[in-house]
């Protein structure tokens, strides 16, 4: 297992994570994407830090520690603007959400 | 230094007053009046110290403004600039008294254009250089068209529009002649606009601006260009309905100093740079010879018949504006001493009786709310101040003696007569005419019964009176000592008659 | 490079993941999504292993499956009531972005393959260490302390925040 | 002298700045009539001083008032025997009407005003006399003019009084045009207004150093313009219309300004203008001058108005002395001058006590128009048929018998009316009168002139006119039975502020005047350079007729015949040999004036008193003369209804003009402008200016309103670009 293993695989979910992102019609589905993409970046901290530096060294986890407080905090505010925004437009589509069309 | 600071100080005021509050006019009204009496005391300063013994320009400052075509910031002044300077300056806070209750919308907006307005005007008076003089020639245009065509009367904006516009056409021709001459003025980088310089290059013989044909040309596009301004017949129709719609301060910067704007335009760039073309327009051989004197002619038979036949009191006064220049330019036709001093004081002192006879007609209104001589009757009985203040003016401006208006008048006369003996006798018919309307008014509005209507009509307050003194004591002290202003500028005007006679006799000598 | 059960395993995992995080995106119901979601997160935690982070992996699962799956699952409840909640994609959102999202992936991938750098970086031969108590020194002694202490902020300021948005009367 | 001259023409200023400043603060002056009247005689006792102090050979004061480069205009004084004859006069003669108007005006609303007007008055017209140059003479000429101006519409509310005022300058005004003409023309010539020799030669002296015998044409002309300023003043026939008109004002003022001082002025004018005379300008003046007398004189005869005879005779009497001026009398037209402004003074003061006494017994009849309106008459039935103009005061209809009511205004006003008549020897306007006939006949004999004995004729017969229509004021309105007995009964005798004044003035009636002009060497005409006897001019054989001199020394007439030869003796050099002494024709003239007078005396006598001739017969029998008389020889008449209305057409006609054609071009240039060259300029500007702006702005709309939706307002799209963008940079970075 080499780290271009992990690269691929962090590659791929990132990917998947976008492509969430751009296409999916409902926030929480993106939320997801977004969790996805969070992910896909631990991971590469994590590799990155287990092959690239002195065994000893593990920063790049502590990184990722980091990483999993922000996705935390980061789904409880999404959640509560979700909450919110569905309260007031009555959907949680994105593309119905557009009050700043131009 | 001193010169820059008078000039620039309105402008100052008129920032000044942009940042006071819209609703404390008091304060408003205040600065203002302070920011228009720093420049007379300047003014005065200047009148006071102003070197009399030297046709040479004086408080020179000389700036690079614009490098890439040699535009200078070039001021200074000579006797002619000083006078006229003076005369501004005495008119500003007088102005500005007198509006103090009659502007009643937009104070603030009134008095920062009205203080952009004096900058335009004393800028213009000291400006050396050929494109300033052109900028702040402009630049009186524009605070002028929003003053009447804002605070004006009933057809304000036509009077505005028609007074834009033709000053814009005249102005037009102007900047086209000003640009010839720019570009006749050397090779390129040597080009210049320094009034000073293009005056000696233009009598330099063999020289492109010493050319009898250019000069004619570019003569005629100065001279319509302050032609409009002074106003000369056929472009005079401006004046009555701009006069008759400004409110009464606006009138009177307008004949007070606007109308010399044209005349000193004349002076200082038709006489002084285009000797070859004067010459062609004031030799007195043919029909274009006589050309100039003849317009001061019509100006002035025409426009005291034309104020003989008006019912409007505003429009008399203005009218009559008009013949009164007519003397001016009559006197500049004769390009003798005697002449263009006379023309030169019949400038000053027209500024002054114009400007009281403005104020009277304003004063009038503000009580009757029209203007209709024919309404009034009798109220000499009523106001005995007032018409003893009128009698002075409408004396002085029909030209008699012991007031200022007659020296002017009668040394233009004397001046013409020297060279157009015919016309200048049948412009002596002005002087009739001239003493007709303004007796007959002064009969129809002051004399005879009383007419009911006006039983209880309040005489002229203090506030009033405040403006018009200063200027009733002028009168007089100039038509008992004119030469305190004469001496101001004899010589100078020497010195500008005897470079004409040499420039043109150089020039003809080669022939 | 043999075929051993720790490759067998790894890959195992791998494929979970990708897999997983495949149906996250693709499936129709929300409700499965989330719980594809759930699957992938399990991948990485297995992956992490792989990585002899042993602490992270059990914090992946911990606080992505405990918490944030769980947030998730009811902000679905709460948003939709019914959880009859088909997703709704677009045919030329999704071309588009299934063409983005490929060129992404493979400039990504092109990335990896061409960096010399990365190349034949093997973790074979090293020592397991547990990282546990030398990721408690870390944050809490020596580099990591205010890092920790601001994470623990944001934390409490993402809690307060999260409650203030979601109240009912926030106009009031 | 300096200090003198200066008090002279300081205090009358004074007393009207004093009132200027007072009034502009609206606090009335309320001892003005002291203050002016103390001024006035503060500038009499001066000019007495300087009498004693005359330079025999006086020199301009001067000072530089406009300096023009080469060209100095100087403002001075020129005190000689003559000015200070007039300064004398104009002193005393305002004095006395000051002190008169103290009575006449009293309880006039405008009581101090009327004072300060006077004083300023006073002040111009001392300027005018003592002023060296031209352009000092035609301010003072102005401000006296100005005076007049104010002064007679002193009770503004009459329209009868704003119209004759207005008239009044107006009518002057053309002289003064005229006037103004000349000295450009004299300016232009020696470009110097000074009469005199000062730092710089004057006018006189270049005149003098002309060359050229003959008679020069400009010159007359320039010396008939500046008359013409003299016959606006003086009210000469054509101008002459205003001075009746002028009596509109308050009486005293006719008497100061429209009888003894302005008006003389244009004769004193053109005596001063004496030596630039030439031959040809001297016959117009003395031409105009005897047409005004006998016009002035017919027209007399018919009025009513008793202040209106009296501005005829004035402007008849003022023909007198025009005439002798232009037939070379100067010493004899400024004599009469002097003798007729005091007994003219004293004729329209003692009008004024008539006047005044029926005025009472107006503010007694209806206290309340005491106010401004004390001459106007309301009384209609007092309105004669004929001259409705004439305000029943001032009737002469209306009087009659007063002499015994008014025994002071009576006596004096025998004594002027005895002096204008020219009742000989103790009179001082028989000798006055005597002299300019004698002058017009000394010149017609002198030079054989046709010319001089067509006027001689003419000025012989006005004096027997003057004399008739004189009495026959006195006789209308002392003599005979009272016309209005409720007036009659209302008259009394003036109070004595009024009756001082009119003795005084009697007294200087009496030839005590003479002596002022006939001291030998002090008053001396100046010489005439440009006077040339006609060829045909007979040469008389010296003729010192000394057996028929009168010897009436005790009355100055031998120094007066002396002083005329002195003038002739000037003359000699360029045109008849010297004749010394006592030409016969002042003899024949003497012997004739009293001839005339007589006849004139008796036929009013007869028509008025006696009541042997009928006037309405005659009138009657030549009602054609009669009504050219009466109508004024039609001159309001042609002036209102042809030179005013045409003037007045005129201005309505450049009005128009201005109105419709050159504002109509303007505005019609605009017009076109704006429809026709517009409408091109508009339809390329809609179309191709207009339209490539708004296909810019099109274009631009439409763009915008494309990318408007970039702006979805939709996370996801932004998204889309910003990934899309992304990979795209990346990609290009790495493909490039």
């Amino acid at each position: 297992m080499t780290l271009q293993h992990y690269l691929v695989i962090s590659a791929i979910l990132f990917s998947l994570g976008i492509f969430a992102v751009l296409t999916r019609r409902n926030a929480i589905s993106i939320l997801m994407g977004i969790e996805l993409i969070l992910n896909s970046c631990n991971l590469n901290f994590v590799a990155f830090s287990r092959f690239v530096t002195p065994p000893e060294n593990i920063d790049g986890q502590i990184i990722a520690i980091f990483g999993i407080v922000l996705a935390a905090a980061e789904a409880a505010v999404f959640l509560a603007i979700i909450l919110a925004i569905y309260r007031e437009f009555g959907s949680i589509r994105p593309d119905e959400v557009d009050t700043l069309k131009g | 230094m001193l010169l820059s600071l008078m000039i620039f100080v309105p402008l100052l005021g008129m920032v000044v007053v942009l940042l006071l509050p819209r609703e404390s006019e008091e304060l408003i009204k205040r600065v203002t009046l302070l920011f228009t009496f720093i420049p007379l005391i300047l003014a005065v300063y200047l009148f006071i110290t102003y070197d009399r013994s030297t046709a040479a320009s004086q408080y020179i400052a000389n700036i690079t403004w614009i490098e890439k075509f040699n535009i200078n910031y070039h001021v200074g002044i000579d006797g002619l600039s000083v006078t006229l300077m003076l005369l501004t300056a005495l008119l500003g806070p007088i102005c500005v008294i007198a509006s103090w209750r009659n502007i009643e919308k937009g104070i603030k907006a009134y008095m920062a254009l009205f203080l952009m307005l004096e900058t335009g005007m004393l800028g213009f008076f000291a400006a050396m250089d050929l494109f300033l003089f052109y900028v702040f020639f402009e630049l009186t245009l524009l605070p002028m068209y929003f003053l009447i065509g804002v605070w004006g009367g009933p057809r304000r904006e036509y009077a505005a529009i028609k007074f834009f516009l033709y000053t814009l056409f005249g102005s037009v021709l102007m900047l086209v002649a000003m640009i010839a001459v720019y570009l006749a003025s050397g090779d390129p980088g040597a080009r210049t606009f320094d009034i000073p310089t293009l005056i000696a290059l233009a009598s330099t013989e063999g020289h492109a601006l010493n050319s009898l044909n250019f000069q004619i040309w570019v003569f005629l596009g100065f001279f319509i260009g302050f032609a409009v301004k002074v106003p000369i017949f056929p472009f005079h129709t401006w004046l009555p309905d701009a006069h008759v719609e400004a409110p009464t301060a606006i009138s009177v910067i307008l004949a007070g100093v606007l109308l010399k704007m044209g005349t000193y335009g004349l002076v200082r760039i038709n006489m002084a740079m285009f000797p070859l073309g004067l010459d062609r327009f004031t030799n007195g051989s043919d029909f274009w010879g006589y050309s100039l004197a003849l317009l001061g002619f019509i100006n002035i038979v025409y426009g005291s018949f034309c104020a003989l036949a008006q019912t409007d009191f505003k429009k008399l006064v203005a009218y009559s504006s008009i013949g009164h220049m007519g003397f001016v330019i009559l006197g500049l036709a004769a390009r003798n001493d005697t002449g263009v001093s006379g023309a030169i004081l019949q400038m000053f002192n027209h500024g002054v009786i114009s400007a009281m006879l403005f104020l009277l007609v304003g004063v009038l209104y503000d009580r009757a709310h029209h203007r209709e001589i024919n309404r009034f009757g009798g109220i000499g009985s009523k106001m005995p101040i007032y018409t003893g203040i009128t009698t002075l003016a409408f004396m002085a401006s029909l030209g008699l003696p012991g007031l200022s208006g007659f020296v002017g008048e009668a040394l233009s006369l004397l001046g013409a007569f020297a060279k157009y003996k015919t016309l200048t006798i049948l412009s002596t018919i002005g002087i009739v005419v001239g003493a007709a309307y303004f007796l007959w008014t002064l009969q129809r509005v002051f004399l005879g019964k009383l007419n009911p209507d006006y039983e209880d009509i309040p005489e002229i307050n203090k506030r009033e009176i405040l403006t018009l003194v200063p200027l009733g004591i002028l009168t007089i002290l100039l038509g008992v000592f004119p030469h305190i202003i004469i001496d101001m500028f004899s010589v100078s005007v020497t010195e500008l008659t005897n470079s004409l006679t040499e420039a043109i006799g150089t020039f003809q000598a080669n022939l | 490079m043999e075929i051993t059960l720790k490759t067998l395993i790894f890959y195992g995992f791998a494929l979970m993941t990708i897999g997983s995080a495949f149906a996250v995106v693709t499936v129709r119901n929300i409700v499965h999504a989330a719980f594809a979601l759930m699957v992938t997160l399990f991948g990485v935690a297995g992956l992490y292993v792989f990585l002899q982070a042993d602490f992270l992996a059990a914090t992946q699962v911990i606080v992505y499956v405990g918490g944030i799956l769980v947030l998730i699952l009811f902000g679905v409840m709460m948003t939709s009531g019914r959880l009859q909640m088909r997703i709704h994609i677009e045919r030329g959102q999704l071309i588009l972005g299934g063409g983005i999202t490929l060129a992404l992936l493979m400039l990504l991938l092109t990335v990896i393959a061409n960096t010399p750098k990365w190349k034949n970086l093997s973790d074979d031969g090293t020592v397991f260490v547990p990282t546990t108590s030398r990721i408690g020194k870390l944050i809490l002694n020596e580099a990591f302390l205010l890092p920790f202490e601001i994470a623990s902020v944001l934390l409490l300021v993402a809690l307060i925040g999260a409650a203030l948005i979601s109240r009912k009367e926030i106009r009031d | 002298m300096v200090v003198l001259i200066s008090i002279i023409l300081l205090a009358p200023l004074t007393a009207f700045a004093v009132y200027a400043l007072l009034g502009l603060a609206n606090k009335g002056n309320p001892r003005q009539d002291v203050l002016s009247t103390f001024a006035m005689l503060a500038a009499f006792i001066c000019s007495i001083l300087l009498f004693w102090q005359i330079d025999p050979k006086p020199v301009p004061l001067t000072i530089d008032w406009i300096s023009l480069g080469s060209i100095t205009f100087s403002m001075g004084f020129y005190l000689d025997s003559v000015t200070v004859i007039m300064l004398i006069v104009v002193t005393l003669v305002s004095s006395l009407v000051h002190i008169f108007s103290m009575g006449y005006m009293h309880g006039d609303p405008r009581y101090p005003r009327f004072f300060a007007f006077l004083s300023l008055f006073s002040f111009s017209m001392l300027f005018l006399v003592v002023s060296d140059n031209l352009l000092g003479i035609y301010i003072g000429w102005e401000l006296v003019g100005l005076c007049s101006y104010l002064l007679i519409g002193f009770w503004f509310e009459k329209d009868s009084a704003a119209n004759a005022c207005k008239k009044a300058f107006l009518t002057t005004r053309v002289g003064d045009v005229g006037m103004f003409v000349g000295m450009m023309m004299l300016f232009t010539k020696f470009k110097t207004l000074s009469l005199y020799d000062g730092a710089n030669a004057g006018i006189f002296t270049l005149v003098e150093g002309l060359s050229g015998t003959g008679d020069m044409l400009w010159l007359s002309v320039a010396g008939i313009l500046i008359f013409c300023g003299a016959v606006g003043k003086s009210a000469q026939v054509p101008l002459h219309t205003w001075l009746p008109d002028a009596m509109e004002g308050p009486t005293p003022v006719s008497a100061l300004i429209h009888a003894a001082t302005m008006v003389a002025a244009g004769v004193y004018l053109t005596a001063r203008m004496f030596p630039i005379l030439t031959t040809s300008s001297s016959l117009v003046i003395a031409y105009v001058g005897g047409i005004t007398a006998i016009v002035a004189a017919t027209i007399a005869i018919v009025r009513f108005d008793i202040k209106r005879v009296l501005a005829y005779s004035t402007v008849s009497q003022l023909g007198f002395m025009m005439l002798a001026i232009g037939a070379g009398s100067y010493v004899a037209g400024l004599f009469h001058l002097t003798t007729h402004a005091f007994f003219k003074a004293l004729l329209f003061l003692g009008s004024g006590s008539v006047i005044h006494a029926f005025h009472a017994m107006h503010t007694h009849h209806d206290e309340e128009h005491t106010d401004d309106a004390n001459h106007e008459h309301d009384d209609h039935s007092l309105v004669h048929e004929h001259g409705s103009e004439i305000p029943p005061d001032q009737d002469m209809r209306n009087m009659g018998g007063l002499r015994r009511k008014m025994p002071f205004t009576f006596i004096t006003m025998l004594i002027a009316t005895l002096s204008i008549s020219g009742v000989p020897f103790i009179f001082s306007g028989f000798w006055s009168k005597d002299k300019i006939l004698g002058g017009v006949l000394e010149r017609a004999m002198e030079w054989n002139s046709i010319h001089h004995y067509i006027l001689f004729v003419i000025a012989l017969i006005a004096a027997g006119i003057t004399a008739f229509y004189m009495f026959r004021l006195i006789f209308m309105t002392f003599f005979g039975e009272p016309k209005n007995q409720e007036m009659h009964e209302m008259a009394h005798e003036s109070p004595w502020v009024m009756t001082v004044p009119l003795l005084v003035l009697a007294f200087l009636s009496f030839p005590v005047v003479n002596h002022l002009w006939f001291n030998k060497d002090f008053v001396k005409p100046p010489m005439q350079h440009h006077i040339h006897a006609p060829e045909h001019a007979q040469v008389l054989p010296d003729s010192k007729t000394h057996n028929t001199e009168f010897s009436l020394a005790f009355l100055g007439v031998s120094e007066a015949n002396a002083a005329e030869g002195e003038e002739n003796g000037h003359d000699s050099a360029h045109g008849a040999d010297g004749h010394h002494g006592h030409s016969p024709a002042h003899t024949i003239a003497m012997i004739l004036s009293i001839i005339v007078a007589g006849f004139g005396i008796l036929l009013s006598w007869l028509f008025y008193h006696k009541r042997r001739l009928s006037a309405e017969a005659v009138s009657t029998t030549f009602r054609p003369v009669y009504n050219l008389f009466w109508n004024k020889y039609y001159f309001d008449e042609f002036y209102d209804g042809v030179l005013v209305a045409l003037t007045v057409w005129k201005s309505r006609l450049y009005a128009q003009f201005d109105g419709s054609v050159v504002d109509g071009i303007v505005n019609g240039v605009g017009t076109v402008t704006r429809d026709v060259f517009a409408a091109f300029t508009g339809f390329f500007d809609n179309s191709v200016v207009d339209g490539i702006v708004n296909r810019i702005a099109e274009v631009t709309w439409t763009i915008g309103g494309r990318i408007r939706r970039i702006q979805t307002g939709a996370i996801q799209t932004y998204l889309f670009v910003v990934i899309g963008g992304i990979v795209l940079i990346i990609l290009i970075f790495r493909v490039l």
